[in-house]
């Protein structure tokens, strides 16, 4: 039994790891690399589920050695796993995403050609976040954190024909990169105390001593995390992402690798408890987060860029359980959300991408009524949205409570200052994420008659799809930055309507879709079984504020949004002025730019530096050879006898030197 | 001191005096006969040394044909009689060849006295029997060599001699 | 042992009978010299594997007045780049198959070759440090021959100049390292290298040692290169052709840091732990320094020569850090050095025929679309290159990183872990070049001009590099366990 | 019996003396007759110490015999270049530059 868990948790990282490999060589071949990648996802998911089976009935070695340890002399590198049931039912919930992305962008790529390419890199993906998930090792952990974060590059990047996906894609890579460097001196603090990566020895050595070189070595990894994560200040590049294609942002940027960080730190909760002051940086990071990254979804002109915002401010809630969370209740609060958030997450994602094909383009304006028109939509889209917003009984309801619960218990028990901001924020947070879900639920829904007439000739007509193009340029008049461009994430050769072109859906992504949503809307009964890390409770205090708060949003924005128009609530608040300013999300990516410059600039001195200053030196050894060599043929007279007082000279010195030496 | 002593100390100085002047005069031809002087006063201290057939040698060929080959260099050369300053370097010249002749007698005396000058040593007088007998003996196969080599230096004489110079060359051209 | 001596003699004899035999230009002669050497490179790399097996030991009095012995021997340092300079005197010489030498008679192209790769076998072979030292010189002469003859002909004053500092240079650094040799030599009294690694210093005073390693390291120094004696790379690699691009970079600058390991660590280690803050350090700028370079160069082939200066930059770092964990690292960044830079040198190399120049500036077809096997092999090189996790690059970066935070005792551990953080502050700037490279020249809308992708053996010259940046990234087991016994010798550390 | 300091005291001046002319003098045939002296110290050297050491070989006094000889030699070959040389410029003056 516990060999053949090992074997399995084993399996888990390797098959898709081989898929990956194998979907390069077969990339081509589009049924092959769809096979391949499937067929990986599958025995993945099964092993998986064989592994959350083993660890709650039986014995498991939690130590599951890889490719052996590396021989470092004082430092011990075992490279090994470990299973447990924290990681085991992550790996199921990554698993069942993955599964799900695989199936459903057989469908969604249809007419991309690099679609083997896409699905091997999917591959790859998957195996280094069940590589992070499973990790017993600091360093697997970070080999796991990079190779995500590689793959997002080229995710994102998918599309390299257009700019904007260059553009994003290397923003996005460099943003996390530079947060990472922290990261990795973090982990090298981590390591150096007790001269071991194994993460057991690392929590033993370190929950012995806490202190200052812990805090530091807590600070570098939210850093870094923050960066992966997309929190505050390094959020920018995840809305940007939304270039990639849409089954990528349903995995990555919204179920798994953002959420990876959470699982990091949950990891590492029993000493990440003992540090007080990172808690409570941690607990600014997310607040200011969660909170700006709702004002900003709710401005969104673009649908998929609202889901990227409210993916930002999801994060930061998961992270806030961290924060707070006494260490009795521990990480799983935090746990349970990154579960539900990964289940309505990746169901928003591919539904809003499945509509996307249908009505070409993502913008808030091109979906507009969308649901009305695709009634097989409205049953996911409005599960995905009530779990995002915290309806009761749906999984974001559960996992949110139990984020407040941390809150609650943080504040009545030690009241400290990390908790009583985090309850506020929690609070605003839940009011606005119902706002924007409202929103976006009225503009999928909405019917205009007097647009009705013009929509059905643009489904109906080709030529129409530049008109709708067109309105689009008039009620978003900046579509300057990256991400803003609407259509762009639709597959670059789809039509509009399933009757032009596109593929109809395959039967398999609605599956994935049907059981994402299925998930979303039960899945918060997890919390009876002994899978997850908490106990089953409910403060009916808190759950009764969150849904009055609920309500309240929800009845609001209802009364905001117009008839005409898209029924947009944002358009009335906000004003398309300021829309354009949320859709530049404040001015952050001029931040960035304005960090790169001065970078740029040094490089250049350094070139000029490295020709003019020091090249300059073995220039100057030319010039002075060749001055001395000019110098030394003047001093050559040609005159024998002047030579001859030299050579005698010379005799002489030598002779004195040699009987004074003697 | 013994007779010997005094001998040589009388030939030496007449030795040393004439090389002195012989590097000093400033005639031509002069010079060349005060070598002649020096190279016979040398010859004379050979005898003292009890060395006559190299003292004999040193008649014949140094003063006999070595000082020619240098007058006919002098008169080959056009060179003038009579006094001439040309002769001799700039005056700075001068003063570095004194310092550095004056050195070098200093630095030989320094290494050669010390370590021999306090002995006093018989002479072996007369043993040109001696000599003969290792010259055509051991001797005898660098003896062959150095006839080797005044043929080779006589062939190179004349080689030079001969040999068009680059002036010649510049103006045929 | 005779398989040694075999694995010396076939370079030997072959590079010399062809510079000396032939003369002829004629096309046939090209094909021939081709095989016959790829005959040789095949040969020597079996003879070379099968001695790393075997460990043989040759060893027989050369100069008894000096006390130099002829003595070679393979022992776990030296194995993994005896491994890799064999297969890349294969890979060069299979790749010239599809890009011919131009500018000079072939037969001297390829005696060039296997004269390089004669004395870099003899170096890492060779047990006498004298002997080493000569070793050392002979890849000199055919490496100058290679970037003066063969190299980029487009402006012949830069192609004067870049082989003449090449070889200035580096004859000033072996000057150095030659009385740095001779001293090392008459103070231990011992030219074999196991013995002045066994002694660790014994007998000699801290003063002695300091001026010794001083020598030794700069003379290595400008091989390694360190900043900032490395404005010489930059214009040879710029100028040099592929193949010799390829053995600069991935065999000749190994000579330096695996000289620095034998010569100075090893025997030196007071001398040198005095002189490690400062090697450090200078390794470290190198790191930013070639990093930021690259940032705004625009000249393919030279970015790539100051990114190999970036990466130089790690295993300097590893080696001052002086415990186990750093030369490892060091030791694992040089082969890592050694097949990345090969690979991307092979790619630009390719990629600068086909485009006729390799700048930057100009805009070309992307590679993803008309060339998705280079595209692909660019994309792996420049991910190994920035230190991606899971790939080659990594494991020395990040091991050096941590061998700087956590240095040997008698090393100033503040001043280390600032390089340590400098140094990771360079990932993100290789981060940086590579993705300015691959967004420049990978992803993009362009197809024309169109080129030909690699084919037959361009492609498996390639598809072997990409391949074995992966498996040592995955594995990296395979050549530190090789290297470790002696490294703990070295450090005399207690290993766990 | 002799004391040494005597001629070797002779050398030293023979030498100085030969020194002095090789630098003081311009003419190239003055130049040689310092060359001579010196030459003549050296042989006046080997004949003091072959008369008063008990050498089998007799090799003081036979290589002064050589040098003798070879000085034979070497000054025709010198009068033959310094004919040369005068043909070549008209002057023998060793202080001219040369060509």
């Amino acid at each position: 039994m516990s060999d053949s868990v090992s074997q399995a948790a084993r399996l888990v990282v390797l098959v898709p790891f081989l898929a990956a490999i194998l979907g390069l060589f077969v990339a081509r071949r589009r049924l092959a690399s769809a096979f391949i990648s499937s067929a990986g996802a599958v025995v993945s998911l099964l092993a998986g589920l064989y592994v959350l089976y083993g660890v709650h009935h039986g014995t498991v070695t939690p130590e599951v050695s890889t490719f052996g340890s590396l021989p470092l002399g004082q430092l011990r590198m075992p490279l090994h796993l470990l299973v447990d049931d924290l990681s085991a039912i992550v790996v199921v919930a990554v698993g069942i995403v993955g599964l799900a992305v695989q199936l459903f962008s057989k469908w969604y790529l249809h007419e991309d050609d690099r679609y083997g390419v896409f699905v091997a890199s999917v591959s790859l993906f998957l195996a280094a976040m069940l590589l992070v998930v499973l990790s017993g090792d600091l360093i697997l952990t970070l080999i796991g954190w990079e190779v995500m974060g590689w793959c997002s590059y080229l995710l994102i990047g998918h599309n390299s024909r257009l700019e904007s996906a260059r553009r994003a894609a290397t923003k996005a890579f460099l943003v996390t990169r530079i947060a990472d460097l922290a990261f990795v001196i973090g982990l090298i603090i981590l390591a150096a105390g007790p001269s071991t990566t194994s993460i057991p020895a690392v929590i033993a050595h370190w929950s012995a001593l806490p202190g200052s070189t812990l805090t530091a070595a807590f600070l570098c990894l939210l850093c870094g995390i923050a960066g992966k994560s997309a929190q505050f200040p390094f959020h920018d590049w995840l809305p940007d992402a939304m270039e990639g294609p849409t089954p990528a942002s349903a995995l990555i940027h919204a179920a798994t690798m953002v959420a990876a960080g959470t699982f990091v730190l949950a990891r590492l909760f029993p000493i990440f408890v003992l540090s007080d002051p990172a808690r409570l940086v941690l607990a600014l990071i997310t607040a200011v987060t969660m909170v700006g990254a709702g004002i900003l979804a709710f401005g969104q002109s673009d649908i998929k860029r609202l889901l990227a915002y409210s993916t930002v401010s999801q994060i930061a809630m998961m992270l806030s359980a961290l924060a707070i969370a006494p260490a009795s209740v521990g990480a799983g609060p935090a746990v349970l959300h990154l579960l539900s958030h990964a289940m309505f997450k990746a169901l928003l994602f591919l539904a809003i991408g499945w509509l996307s094909v249908l009505v070409a383009g993502t913008s808030a304006v091109a979906m507009s009524g969308g649901v009305r028109h695709h009634p097989e939509l409205k049953l996911p889209i409005a599960a995905g949205l009530l779990a995002l917003a915290g309806v009761p009984p749906l999984v974001g309801f559960v996992s949110k409570e139990y984020v407040l619960g941390a809150a609650y218990d943080n504040v009545s028990e030690s009241g400290s200052l990390g908790g009583w901001i985090l309850l506020v924020a929690l609070g605003v947070t839940v009011v606005l994420t119902a706002a924007y879900c409202t929103r976006a639920w009225l503009v999928l829904t909405h019917l205009n008659p007097a647009d009705e007439a013009v929509r059905q000739s643009a489904i109906h007509d080709s030529r129409a799809v530049n008109e709708v193009s067109l309105i689009e340029m008039f009620s978003d008049p900046a579509p300057g930055m990256a991400g803003v461009s609407p259509p762009s994430s639709a597959p670059p050769a789809a039509h509009v309507g399933a009757d032009h072109g596109h593929a109809p859906i395959h039967g398999s992504a609605r599956v994935s879709v049907s059981i994402l949503a299925l998930l979303s809307v039960v899945g918060g009964s997890v919390i009876f079984t002994p899978l997850v890390p908490v106990k089953p409770h409910i403060t009916w205090v808190l759950a009764a504020a969150s849904v009055l708060l609920i309500l309240a949003a929800w009845l609001v924005v209802r009364r905001m949004a117009p008839i005409t128009g898209t029924g947009d609530a944002a358009v009335r608040l906000l004003g398309a002025r300021r829309m354009v300013m949320f859709d530049k999300g404040f001015g952050a990516d001029g931040v960035y730019v304005a960090v790169v410059s001065p970078v740029v600039r040094l490089a250049r001195v350094v070139v000029t530096a490295d020709r003019q200053v020091i090249d300059a030196y073995v220039r100057g050894t030319v010039v002075a050879t060749r001055w001395a060599g000019v110098t030394g043929e003047r001093a050559h007279t040609r005159k024998p006898s002047s030579y001859l007082v030299w050579l005698l000279l010379g005799v002489l010195a030598v002779g004195v030197s040699g009987v004074t030496l003697w | 001191m013994t007779t010997l002593d005094i001998l040589f100390g009388a030939v030496g100085l007449i030795t040393a005096a004439s090389a002195v002047l012989a590097v000093t005069t400033h005639q031509l031809v002069h010079a060349a006969l005060w070598l002649v002087v020096t190279l016979g006063t040398l010859a004379g201290c050979y005898l003292i040394l009890g060395a006559e057939l190299v003292a004999l040698v040193q008649l014949l060929v140094y003063v006999g044909a070595v000082v020619v080959l240098v007058l006919f260099a002098l008169m080959l050369t056009r060179a003038p009689m009579g006094r001439s300053p040309e002769h001799s370097s700039a005056p700075i010249q001068r003063v570095a060849a004194a310092v550095i002749g004056a050195g070098i007698t200093t630095l030989l005396a320094a290494v050669l006295l010390p370590a021999l000058g306090g002995q006093i040593r018989s002479t072996r007088a007369g043993d040109t029997k001696g000599i003969a007998t290792q010259l055509f003996g051991s001797w005898v196969w660098p003896f062959e060599l150095l006839s080797l080599l005044l043929l080779a230096a006589l062939i190179a004489a004349l080689a030079v001699s001969r040999m068009p110079t680059p002036s010649a060359q510049r103006k045929s051209a | 042992m005779i398989l040694l001596l075999a694995a010396l003699a076939i370079p030997a004899v072959t590079g010399t009978s062809l510079i000396v035999a032939g003369r002829g230009s004629a096309t046939s002669a090209e094909g021939n010299a081709n095989l016959l050497s790829l005959a040789a490179s095949v040969a020597t790399a079996a003879l070379v594997i099968a001695t790393v097996i075997a460990r043989p030991v040759v060893d027989y009095l050369w100069l008894p007045s000096l006390g130099v012995r002829f003595h070679f021997a393979v022992d776990g340092i030296s194995a993994p780049l005896l491994i890799l300079t064999a297969a890349l005197s294969v890979a060069v010489v299979v790749h010239a198959r599809s890009h011919p030498p131009r500018g000079g008679s072939p037969t001297t192209f390829y005696g060039c070759l296997q004269l390089v790769e004669l004395g870099a076998l003899a170096t890492f072979y060779a047990r006498d440090a004298v002997l080493f030292f000569v070793a050392f010189e002979i890849v000199l002469i055919p490496m100058w021959v290679l970037i003066s003859r063969f190299g980029d002909s487009h402006d012949l004053a830069a192609r004067a100049d870049a082989s003449g500092r090449f070889v200035l240079y580096t004859v000033l650094g072996s000057t150095l390292m030659l009385v740095g040799i001779l001293a090392l030599v008459q103070s231990a009294g011992t030219a074999n290298i196991d013995a002045l690694a066994a002694a660790h210093g014994a007998g000699m005073a801290r003063h002695t040692q300091i001026i010794i390693a001083s020598l030794l390291l700069v003379g290595m120094g400008i091989k390694i290169p360190v900043w900032p004696l490395h404005t010489w790379l930059p214009p040879a690699h710029t100028i040099a052709p592929t193949a010799g691009s390829v053995m600069l970079a991935a065999v000749l600058l190994k000579m330096g840091t695996y000289g620095v390991v034998r010569l100075v660590i090893a025997p030196l280690p007071i001398g040198f732990g005095a002189l490690a803050p400062v090697f450090g350090a200078v390794g470290v700028v190198g790191i930013l320094w070639g990093g930021l370079a690259c940032l705004v160069e625009n000249d393919l082939k030279r970015l790539i020569a100051y990114s190999s200066v970036a990466h130089m930059g790690f295993v300097v770092l590893g080696l001052s850090s002086g415990t186990t964990v750093g030369l490892q690292a060091a030791l694992f960044a040089n082969v890592a050095h050694g097949v990345v830079s090969a690979l991307l040198f092979f790619l630009v190399g390719g990629l600068k025929e086909r485009w006729g120049s390799a700048d930057l500036a100009t805009a070309r077809a992307a590679l993803r679309e008309v060339s998705p096997r280079l595209g692909l092999a660019l994309v792996v090189g420049f991910a190994a290159s920035l230190g991606l996790p899971g790939l080659i690059g990594f494991w020395g970066e990040f091991l050096a990183m941590f061998a700087a935070w956590n240095p040997a005792p008698d090393r100033p551990q503040g001043l280390m872990r600032v390089l340590a953080v400098l140094a990771v502050t360079g990932t993100a700037v290789a981060a940086g070049y590579s993705l300015r490279v691959l967004r420049l020249i990978w992803s993009g809308d362009r197809t024309t001009p169109a080129h030909a992708d690699a084919r037959g053996g361009e492609w498996s010259v390639l598809a072997v590099l990409v391949a074995a940046v992966l498996v040592l990234g995955v594995a990296p087991g395979l050549v530190l366990n090789s290297t470790i016994k002696d490294v703990t010798a070295i450090t005399s550390e207690v290993s766990r | 019996m002799i004391h040494l300091w005597l001629p070797l005291t002779l050398v030293c001046v023979l030498v100085g003396a030969g020194s002095y002319g090789v630098i003081a003098r311009r003419n190239a045939v003055l130049v040689l007759i310092g060359v001579e002296l010196i030459l003549n110290a050296a042989n006046l050297l080997f004949v003091t110490m072959g008369s008063v050491l008990n050498d089998p070989l007799r090799t003081g006094h036979v290589l002064t015999l050589f040098l003798i000889t070879i000085a034979a030699a070497e000054m025709g070959v010198a009068l033959a270049v310094i004919l040369a040389l005068f043909r070549d410029r008209g002057h023998i003056d060793l202080s001219e530059p040369g060509a």
